[in-house]
């Protein structure tokens, strides 16, 4: 496998080179269950819908579909009474970090990419995918955390850790709460997951929105409790921990998130998602935020 | 020549409430007792109508870490290990959330040429033989090849 | 784990001269010799240099008659005899003329989850395992399918 | 398979209803070799072109194929050195009739189709593709041959003949010439095979293009005789046969033209191509010409 060199940092990098090219669509007369088996099976948190002459008229989240759960439709609802439209749109040739900067700037967490020729669409830019990539250029780096682990004497960067990046407030329920009060909380906070405490206040588990729509699938109530449905035990990491090694730790577990401790494990201060380490934008040390600032000016 | 002359009738189902673990287990059950790989099997409800179709691919997408591109420069870890926290993680996942829905069926009265064009058009290696909404059988291209070609094996 | 650790080392080869006809025979050869279905082989010339590949897809393709869109209305004739005049037609043409020529290959310490990858990406049930230009083994994605989840089946 | 009922003629047919989707194309830094492993594999007379940014911009034929062959070419040459350029298009909604009128009027045999909505290529129209359709719809017919063929009192319509359709001048060579001479004849005929005659004038073989070229590409001599690359027995039928048999001879077995005999089966009297067939234009029998009279006007 070819090991990316040209560059160390995001600067000058297209849509093209950090776009997934894997772009999961259905029509707007699929079902919600439909929809649900795509995002599992691709790992997907949105699938882009079209209509009758392919075009593409809207997209549709897991947040969607939690809200359709929560409104109680029945799962064989068609996607177009829950879709949000029109998407929005990039090109392959657009630079990655203006790309970047429309997602903030709208507030969305995708882009999809329409092929500059034929106006199909091409591909689909998203925070976690962009993570990868930085990953890549990190351990591709000549002053990088791998690099510097083998040779420590010269490991004179000082390198960026959890805490610094991690979003430090956390919202929990409570583990005897039912379903409908947790998809509340995750819609008032706009995470992915929300943690589960027990009423003794120690975290025991997760309620991602990935594990709802599964429960909503599987015909679960949103009167039914939590605890069922929560993932056990919590994914976490330290909050001293270097950043890096938290992204390895993701993307190797395949979690979109971390719950972040303090030095005692239950002790929960902060969660840091694949989309905070894109959002923060370069490389995971100091050395790629330097050579950025030489490269760049 | 058609569907019913080339079938297998000896066949092995999934249900849509198998988890994960449980269809694996049985794509080994089912190549070991029909003696041959099984690349994929069909999915029916209790009435044996057939609702789904789940093959290996199915599987290794869904297993597969997303952000597998990164896994080529990684030398220092063995990445197999890494797989039994996935799988704590999906435990939950049923047969059902994976598996294919749209699939192309024939009749036991289909002809050989036909079933030969579909599975050249589509790119299917089986195909499901139904008779109303029941499944009462399977064929594969390996049979519809060599039922074609036999004229070269003489 | 890697590409050799799970490699086939015991394959069948045909070559770029074949007829079509002997590519039929030495898929039967392979499957029986190698007791299990054979859907693809590699083509190797002389010096066992991969010079591309050929599937029962790639026979079919070309053995189907061109305007079998209309077969299926066609009830009173059995084409499967019709298949003779075909053979008869085609026995000029050679493995090289209908073998896929872009192959893609991986090398011996090509890492397990990069394999996974790129057959799930390509949609590919086996790649080529050579070192330089020699052709050392092949990967089936039944073995890496059961690899990745042998967890699943203790 | 469902029978097409709803028509017995061409007229309103659109183009998307009798265009092959199956297109087969090639970068035009491909080679001729590649080429030739195309057409022989996917039966097709022609490839698409495309060039880096997989814009179609030529054709290349079995006729340009010859004529490299004829030229010296190596068969590694790039399909660019060769190609006709740019290809004519047409589209889906286009109507069927007209399309045929446009590759009669340009001499063309083919048409690409764009996509009306993405300007990608969706399919190809040529005209042994609009065989297979008359077939059906003659095969769908009230008063159709395999109708009337059953029911024999009713059988009132007087139907077509192979002579009635086929080309009635036959080009031939000798079977003691060299490929370079059957290559002039078939271009200077516009033929796509031509008859090989013995010394006693009795019709030996056929050499068809894709003879030509199959050989070219297993490595064969302009120079080398004609004998080991014509197929023989010349596959024929009877000047007074229906057209329709006929038809579902070459459908059946697969075969682009039948020479036609005379009651003497030795004397070679015309050709019948799926071409000749598909510019003929209408069902095979009178019944299908008088009803698209009535509901054409």
């Amino acid at each position: 496998m070819p090991v990316v060199e040209r560059r160390s940092v995001l600067s000058g990098i297209s849509v093209e080179e950090a776009m997934r090219k894997q772009v999961v669509q259905l029509p707007k007369s699929a079902s919600i269950d439909n929809c649900i088996n795509r995002m599992i099976k691709y790992k997907v948190n949105a699938v882009l819908i079209s209509d009758e002459e392919q075009h593409p008229v809207g997209v549709v989240s897991k947040t969607d579909i939690m809200g359709a759960f929560y409104a109680g439709f029945p799962t064989e609802t068609a996607l177009e009474n829950i879709m949000v439209g029109p998407p929005l749109f990039c090109y392959p040739d657009d630079e990655l970090e203006t790309s970047l900067d429309t997602m903030r700037q709208s507030g969305i967490h995708r882009l999809y990419v329409l092929g500059a020729e034929s106006n199909a669409v091409a591909g689909v830019l998203a925070y976690p995918d962009i993570v990868g990539l930085l990953y890549r250029y990190c351990r591709a780096c000549d002053r990088g955390l791998l690099k510097t682990r083998r040779k420590k004497d010269e490991d004179k960067f000082e390198r960026y850790k959890v805490k610094d990046v991690m979003t430090a407030s956390v919202s929990y329920r409570r583990d005897n709460e039912n379903l409908a009060q947790v998809i509340e909380g995750l819609s008032a906070h706009h995470f992915g997951a929300v943690l589960i405490k027990n009423s003794h206040g120690d975290p025991v588990g997760v309620v991602s929105k990935t594990d709802l729509i599964v429960a909503y699938k599987h015909g679960v109530s949103v009167d039914e409790g939590v605890e069922p449905v929560m993932k056990a035990p919590v994914q976490s990491c330290e909050a001293e921990a270097y950043l890096a090694t938290a992204l390895q730790q993701m993307l190797l577990k395949d979690v979109q998130r971390l719950f972040v401790h303090s030095s005692e494990p239950r002790q929960i201060v902060g969660v840091l998602s694949l989309s905070d380490a894109a959002r923060f934008r370069s490389g995971s040390c100091r050395a790629c935020v330097s050579s950025r600032l030489v490269v760049g000016s | 020549m058609i569907a019913q002359d080339i079938m297998q009738t000896n066949f092995h189902t999934l249900r849509p409430g198998n988890t994960i673990a449980e269809a694996v287990k049985l794509f080994q059950v089912a190549s070991e007792s029909e003696e041959k790989k099984i690349f994929g099997l069909m999915v029916a409800d209790e009435e044996d109508h057939l609702v789904g179709m789940l093959s290996m691919y199915d599987i290794l997408i869904f297993i597969q870490p997303k952000h597998t591109h990164i896994w080529g420069e990684i030398e220092d870890i063995d990445p197999t290990g890494l797989f039994d926290e996935s799988l704590e993680r999906v435990k939950s996942i049923l047969v059902s959330d994976i598996m294919t829905t749209e699939v192309i069926t024939i009749q036991p009265d289909t002809h050989l040429m036909v079933i030969a064009d579909i599975m050249i058009k589509k790119h299917i290696r089986r195909l499901p033989v139904t008779e109303g909404k029941e499944v009462v059988g399977i064929v594969y291209v390996s049979d519809v090849f060599y039922q074609l070609l036999n004229k070269f094996l003489v």
